[in-house]
């Protein structure tokens, strides 16, 4: 029963994305070649990884604004290792286990010493980004082993690897949040912070965890990001920062906490990558498309916003 | 006689500091040299004035705070709890007074918090749903545990609050003031779950300052008085005003008096308001120096009529003459100018801002007047904020205090004496004397008739029919969003009959 | 859901605004990518001589930018959308020299023929782009560096002013101008990044006075930093240090009148434009571009006041 | 302990409590005049307070945003337009400086009344607001700029923040009077105290009467205004009109400063000493950074570091005193 319900959404979004997609192609020359789609979601992947832990950390009413130095961080490291002959695997575990870190330093200062997120995840984000360009004197890096680069550019049945692993993500958070107990204490955390220290849960354990996985998730998506790239660029990471987060927010992840799911994060990803493609086929002069980024982000979450109140003022007893 | 299962003896806690650090070697202090115990299967009630440290008392019970002094002994063992989760382990749930639920997750989420039933690596929601569901009909309440709490009523949210703590099958159950925000209905159903959980070997503190109830369920009261320890009697010799005599320590004279006089100059008059799109038109009109009881059931619209009056929510047509002029969708800022107030029922999220100081919020509502230059006058406030301490009697150390230290029934005076402040001609009071003591009460009340005397308007709101009956000059009954009745004569002031418009 | 819907449908409608608003023009269609041409004479030159070369060729013209100095992974999903589009030819300045080669490797599989200005991208990737035009910055810098080791008597303290940490085209500069004043007795007693911005050049250089107050010349990485280093030494009284740069923009050129900066490492953005767009509409046309050098180098010089 | 010492230790308890940025930047004052040459110096020290008068300025208006519990990320972007618009009217268009400057703090004002009503009255979240109109601001600033900047500004213009007044050019006056001004504004009027109750309690507050939607939209509009003048003497002080001005990066390290200063993301908390000398520990940590010469990639690293130990400061201290 309520699985149908779901798949019914699903139907909903996926009917009005295809319509939308439509009309865009008989707008835009180019828009609708398969290509070109794949392309979009696999530009989109980036920032839908990132915006996975995003996600969680917002639901416990915090920020990540560590993502521009962590993404870049990780990816130097792993690059790095990878151009000193390490075995990929070994290399990637190594890039994520610092992302992992540098998320539990960050869920250390909020928890233990009450530090607010935005602060403390900003400043580990410029200390990540120095390390970045300190780790290789500010020089980019490439020339990985093929199977690396097969990982960002190469596709599985004409599927770029890279939407493969975005979809794994997207799909192992959301069980996380739905199916187990922490992401019921995640959400519980975002709801009424007192019930869940009084129910015995550890906030500790939800704020490490929370944070690390962002960590992670960053770390991944930079390390997706130099494969695509075939290069480990030291400021790598600056665009993702702001488009991760609205990401989330345009997918209805709400900045208060409590609130918002995955896949919906995921579709806010969606969203802004093809706005940017669709601009960039345009041929709309960049200036012009700052403006436009802009508009979207706010109409989106104001309608969003909008939807919301409207709910609740439905859902009045008389 | 049964077996004593709970002791404590000699607790001691001193005040905190505004970092919650216990003031040690100061003479005030929240809890001293207390003694308490429950019996197995008994109905223990406590009772004190606000501050008397009842909810400390129970913190310490529930592991939520550490005593500072003074052993507890659990079956005879000396325990302590490092946490809430230690004291559930030993059976020890606790109801508390302010709900406890995350509204954003729904019923049974709310009830297995903590203790998720699993299957494998994930959460069986289908077995949550279903038990949560029969916890709820055997307690016979009929709720969907797969609604979201934020849809829920405050009353049934504090039905689930409880059942969430029934379902731990604890040997004692701690209920701060369960009843404060339930339904006549509600209630009794909450008490008829008490009656079989003594009987099935079940001990409950139950902390109230409902008088009526406490017959109706206790077995034992024991009284606080400013952090003291005083006594304990069995519910066989239950007095009121020895009681009252042990909570405030001197015999109270009458709680209500009436020395106002209603004249004929009408101040507020709402004609055909609506508070909702489907729900009848409102008429009601109040009079200088008249007191007007606004009774009816939680939910019964009561508090958003309030609210309309007082700019703070949409209503659906009709008119609000205040001295003949109309002031409907005005900002409460203009209508406080113009000398109407509206007292939130809800002190922590309308009333108070909790994180400010006594001063601060005492003169919140009265800055524009006090200072038409913008400029604050720092000594002058000190003054003012201390004139009223003393006038309401406030327990608090210094006007800097912030308000979040202070316990419920002084933050309550406190509320009120911002509104003084403002010197109103007409004022709505929505719950005034909720969750506070007898003794505060009956200031309040008093504060209410002095003003009344002088003229003001009063339009009370509250769902304890003695204070209703007590106060009023004329009563309007709420029912379903309308009025649905207005007394004018004293003689038709009864409980049963205010009811019988209710339901 | 109905959120979303909403949401979908202003994302159409604003798309259809603009796509009405566009005007279809015939030939081919050339797109130019590079970081940024804000606040950057250099680049915005580069940009308006192609557009014009473009233009004047019948061709119709995009321009995409980074935006951000350093966003190369931008710059990168920006040309693979190009490709998607079909463009018929793209001018490309590299933002970093390896990043773009999986991108380019993309436009050679879809036949769309590349032309490099400004910067180039590793070697050995040869066959990814027709030619290569613009100078090497290695080598303005070095020309710098030899200029000011000349001005100065081969001795004395000179402070550098880079741009932004990560840019490769800043980095090669500064080194390059290392190199030039290697084997003199010229040293570096400060070296701090200025981010391409005149407010954090001014504060830099204002702090490396405090360090150093003995300073007779100073290095910077781009015209963009020169206003605020200027207003900087001029504060601190400094107005004999000798300054060289990098870009010979207009703006330059009136300090180098004046006499502020000694001298300008001047590029020709207009050659670079011109001459990319005749590469490419000859690929357009089908030529044959196996003559075509890999290098065209559009030449350094260095602009001084005896030179204008 | 007699009555009067305790009524001192108390008083100094409470200063740093309420002003824990004064204490770091002490300290940091201190550590640095020890180790780091040429930093305990008047010509530095001079330097250090030019190059701080500016982005105080910005973080008083952006102290106020954070009081309500809002966020303003366009600030960095509001200077851009800011100092491209008084530039172009100056020398571009020409106007008389007096009228350029007026109408260079009208759009100031202009961005944070949209700011304001987009947050109060559309109800969307500060932080997506300001983001967005980041965006919309920085394309705005680079299409009239067309993207290139304006340079050599007209030294009458020039004068309004570079002329000596014993010792101090009148950027840092400017800079002082503001800060005046905003700490009359804060901790001595309705205004200030109505602030932090709507921070803290923004229903109680305007259920006590406070007119919480203008006071809001007031906010953004003081912050932008702050922004506006910071910008035009940011232009005159780096004798550059350009859109690329402030930015993020800007906007960041001024909310640092904020935070430093103790004020509180969650709103009702923020103090005018306690943000300026948040500003002034940052520009001495950079100032340090120079002097040393620090290899300019461990800068950044560097800088990071040091601004979490202040800020771990500031929070542990809040837990202890």
């Amino acid at each position: 029963m309520k699985g149908l319900k779901i798949s019914k959404k699903n139907l909903l979004i996926i009917a009005i994305v295809v319509a939308l997609f439509i009309i865009l192609g008989s707008l835009i020359p180019g828009f609708l070649s398969i290509k070109n789609l794949l392309n979009i979601v696999r530009q989109s992947s980036i920032i839908a990884i990132v915006a996975c832990g995003m996600t969680m950390v917002i639901i416990i009413k915090g920020i990540d604004l560590s993502v521009t130095g962590v993404l870049s961080f990780c990816a130097m490291v792993n690059g790095l290792l990878l151009l000193k002959g390490w075995p990929i695997p070994l290399a990637m575990l190594a890039g994520l286990a610092v992302g992992t870190l540098m998320g539990l330093f960050n869920g250390l200062m909020v928890e233990k010493l009450g530090i607010p997120a935005f602060i403390t995840t900003l400043v580990v984000g410029n200390v990540g980004g120095g390390l970045a360009l300190l780790l290789n004197a500010g020089k980019s890096i490439g020339g990985f082993p093929a199977p690396y680069v097969f990982m960002g550019n190469g596709t599985i049945l004409g599927v770029p690897v890279s939407n493969y692993i975005m979809i794994l993500f997207v799909v192992v958070t959301s069980i996380l949040m739905s199916k187990t107990r922490l992401g019921v204490y995640i959400y519980a955390m975002g709801g009424n912070e007192t019930v869940v220290k009084q129910q015995g849960i550890s906030t500790a354990t939800i704020n490490f965890f929370v944070y690390g996985f962002s960590g992670f998730c960053i770390a991944m998506a930079g390390i997706l990001l130099s494969g695509q790239l075939d290069t480990v660029h030291p400021t790598q990471g600056e665009p993702y920062q702001l488009d991760a987060i609205a990401a989330c927010v345009i997918g209805g992840v709400s900045m208060l906490g409590g609130e918002g799911k995955v896949y919906f994060a995921l579709i806010g990803a969606l969203i802004i990558g093809v706005q940017r493609n669709a601009l960039n086929l345009l041929g709309i002069h960049p200036f012009y498309q700052n403006i436009f980024v802009g508009i979207i982000i706010i109409v989106i979450v104001a309608l969003n916003i909008h939807q919301k109140r409207r709910t609740i003022e439905h859902s009045k007893i008389f | 006689m049964k077996k004593t299962i709970l002791e404590m003896n000699a607790i001691t806690k001193f005040i905190f500091d505004e970092h919650g650090q216990p003031l040690r070697g100061t003479t005030v202090k929240i809890l001293e040299d207390v003694h308490f115990d429950v019996k197995e299967a008994e109905v223990h009630v406590l009772v004190g004035e606000n501050g008397a440290g009842k909810s400390t008392l129970m913190k310490i019970i529930g592991g939520i705070i550490p005593a500072d002094e003074g052993e507890m002994l659990l079956d005879g063992e000396v325990i302590t709890f490092a946490g809430p989760r230690e004291s559930l382990a030993h059976g020890i749930g606790f109801i508390h007074q302010e709900l406890n639920l995350c509204l954003n997750l729904d019923v049974a989420q709310n009830i297995f918090l903590g203790r998720e039933r699993q299957k494998k690596l994930f959460i069986d929601k289908a077995s949550m749903y279903t038990e949560a569901r029969e916890m709820l009909l055997r307690l016979g309440f009929d709720i969907d545990p797969k609604t979201m709490v934020r849809d829920l009523s405050t009353a049934q949210q504090q039905i689930v609050e409880i059942v969430k703590v029934l379902s731990y099958d604890c040997r004692i159950i701690i209920m701060d003031e369960p009843t404060a925000s339930l339904t006549k209905s509600e209630i009794d159903k909450l008490f008829a779950i008490i009656h079989d959980l003594r009987r099935n070997g079940i001990s409950i503190i139950y902390i109230s300052h409902r008088f009526e109830e406490l017959k109706e369920i206790g077995d034992r009261i024991t009284v606080l008085r400013d952090g003291r320890y005083i006594g304990t009697v069995d519910i066989e010799d239950f007095d009121y005003d020895k009681i009252i005599s042990m909570m405030v320590g001197r015999k109270l004279g009458a709680m209500f008096q009436s020395s106002h006089q209603v004249q004929d100059e009408v101040v507020l008059e709402v004609k055909g308001l609506r508070i909702s799109r489907n729900t009848e038109p409102i008429n009601l009109y109040v009079r200088s120096g008249e007191v007007v009881g606004l009774s009816g059931l939680v939910g019964a619209g009561r508090t958003e009529l309030g609210k309309s009056i007082f700019g703070s929510r949409t209503y659906y047509g009709g008119e609000i003459l205040y001295m003949g002029e109309e002031i409907g969708g005005l900002h409460p800022s203009n209508l406080i100018e113009k000398g109407v107030i509206y007292l939130s029922e809800d002190r922590k999220l309308e009333g108070l801002v909790l994180d400010m100081s006594l001063k601060d919020n005492m003169t919140m509502a009265s800055l524009k007047r006090m200072y038409p230059k913008t400029k604050i006058d720092f000594k002058r406030e000190e003054v003012v904020a201390q004139e009223s301490i003393d006038k309401l009697n406030i327990v608090a150390n210094s006007v800097e205090q912030i308000c979040n230290t202070l316990s419920g029934g002084n933050q309550q005076k406190v509320v009120v004496a911002k509104w003084l402040l403002t010197n109103p001609k007409l004022l709505i009071l929505d719950e005034p004397t909720r969750g506070i003591d007898v003794n505060a009460k009956s200031e309040i009340y008093k504060i209410i008739d002095q003003l009344a005397s002088q003229g003001v308007a009063i339009l009370m709101i509250s769902s304890e029919l003695p204070e209703i009956i007590g106060m009023s000059d004329r009563i309007y009954v709420m029912k379903r969003g309308a009025i649905a009745a207005e007394l004018t004569d004293k003689r038709e002031f009864i409980q049963e009959k205010i009811l019988s418009h209710t339901l | 859901m109905k959120k979303f819907i909403v949401a979908m449908l202003v994302l159409v409608v604003s798309f259809g605004l603009f796509a009405a608003g566009k005007a279809e023009s015939k030939g081919p269609e050339i797109a130019f990518s590079l970081k940024t041409i804000t606040n950057d004479a250099f680049q915005k030159a580069i940009a308006d001589s192609v557009e014009a070369a473009a233009k004047a060729a019948g061709a119709k013209f995009t321009l995409v930018t980074a935006g951000q100095q350093t966003a190369v992974s931008t710059q990168v999903s920006q040309v693979e959308d190009l490709i998607a589009k079909g463009v018929d030819g793209i001018v490309l300045s590299p933002m970093d020299s390896k990043a773009v080669i999986p991108v380019l490797k993309k436009a050679k599989e879809a036949g769309i023929p590349v032309v490099l200005v400004d910067q180039t991208i590793e070697d050995g990737n040869e066959d990814l782009y027709l030619s290569y035009i613009g100078t090497d910055n290695f080598n303005a810098g070095f020309v710098a560096g030899e200029t000011l080791a000349e001005v100065l008597g081969g001795k004395g303290n000179v402070l550098i002013v880079r741009g932004a940490n990560g840019s490769s085209a800043g980095d090669q500069r500064v080194d390059g101008f290392k190199a030039g004043i290697a084997g003199t007795a010229i040293k570096v007693v400060g070296e701090q990044p200025g981010n391409w911005a005149n407010d954090v050049a001014m504060q830099v250089t204002e702090n490396m006075l405090q360090a150093n107050s003995n300073i007779q010349g100073l290095f910077t990485a781009s015209d963009v930093m020169l206003n605020g280093i200027l207003t900087a030494l001029d504060n601190a009284g400094k107005t004999s240090v000798k300054i060289l740069s990098v870009d010979g923009s207009d703006d330059v050129k009136e300090m180098i009148k004046d006499g502020e900066v000694y001298g300008s490492m001047a590029q020709f953005p207009d050659v670079m434009g011109t001459k990319a767009i005749e590469l490419l509409m000859r690929a357009i046309n089908g030529d044959n571009m196996s003559d075509v050098p890999k290098y065209i180098d559009s030449g350094t010089t260095c602009i001084t006041a005896t030179s204008l | 302990m007699s009555t009067t010492q305790l009524l001192f230790s108390e008083k100094v308890r409470r200063f740093v409590k309420r002003n824990g940025s004064v204490v770091i930047f002490l300290i940091l004052a201190i550590i640095a005049s020890i180790f780091v040459k040429n930093f305990f110096a008047l010509n530095n020290f001079l330097t250090i307070i030019k190059q701080a008068a500016i982005p105080i300025i910005a973080c008083l208006g952006i102290t106020l945003v954070l009081m309500t519990g809002g966020i303003d990320l366009s600030l960095g972007y509001t200077l851009g337009l800011c100092s491209i618009t008084v530039g172009l009217l100056v020398k571009g268009v020409g106007l008389p400086i007096w009228l350029s400057i007026f109408i260079t703090l009208l759009v100031g004002l202009l961005v944070g009344f949209i700011n304001g009503i987009l947050v109060q009255v559309v109800k969307v979240p500060a932080f997506i607001v300001t983001l967005g109109t980041g965006y919309i601001i920085f394309g705005i600033a680079q299409i009239v700029s067309s993207g290139s900047d304006i340079n050599r500004l007209p030294a009458n213009f020039r004068a309004i923040g570079v002329t000596n007044i014993f010792g101090l050019n009148t950027t840092v006056l400017i800079s002082l009077i503001i800060c005046v001004v905003m700490y009359y504004l804060l901790h001595h009027s309705t205004f200030g105290r109505s602030l932090s109750a709507f921070g803290f309690n923004a229903k109680a507050a305007r259920m006590s009467g406070i007119k919480t939607e203008r006071l809001n939209i007031s906010v953004y509009m003081i912050c932008s205004f702050l922004v506006a003048i910071a910008a035009i003497l940011l232009t005159i002080r780096v004798n550059c009109a350009q859109p690329t001005m402030g930015g993020g990066v800007y906007t960041f390290e001024v909310i640092t400063g904020a935070i430093i200063g103790g004020a509180s993301l969650f709103g009702g908390i923020g103090t005018v000493i306690g943000s300026v000398f948040g500003v002034l520990t940052i520009k001495v940590l950079e100032n340090c950074i120079n002097l040393l010469n620090v290899s300019y990639y461990t800068y950044q690293a560097f800088q990071g570091i040091v601004i979490l130990l202040a800020i771990i400061f500031e929070n542990v201290k809040n837990r202890r005193l």
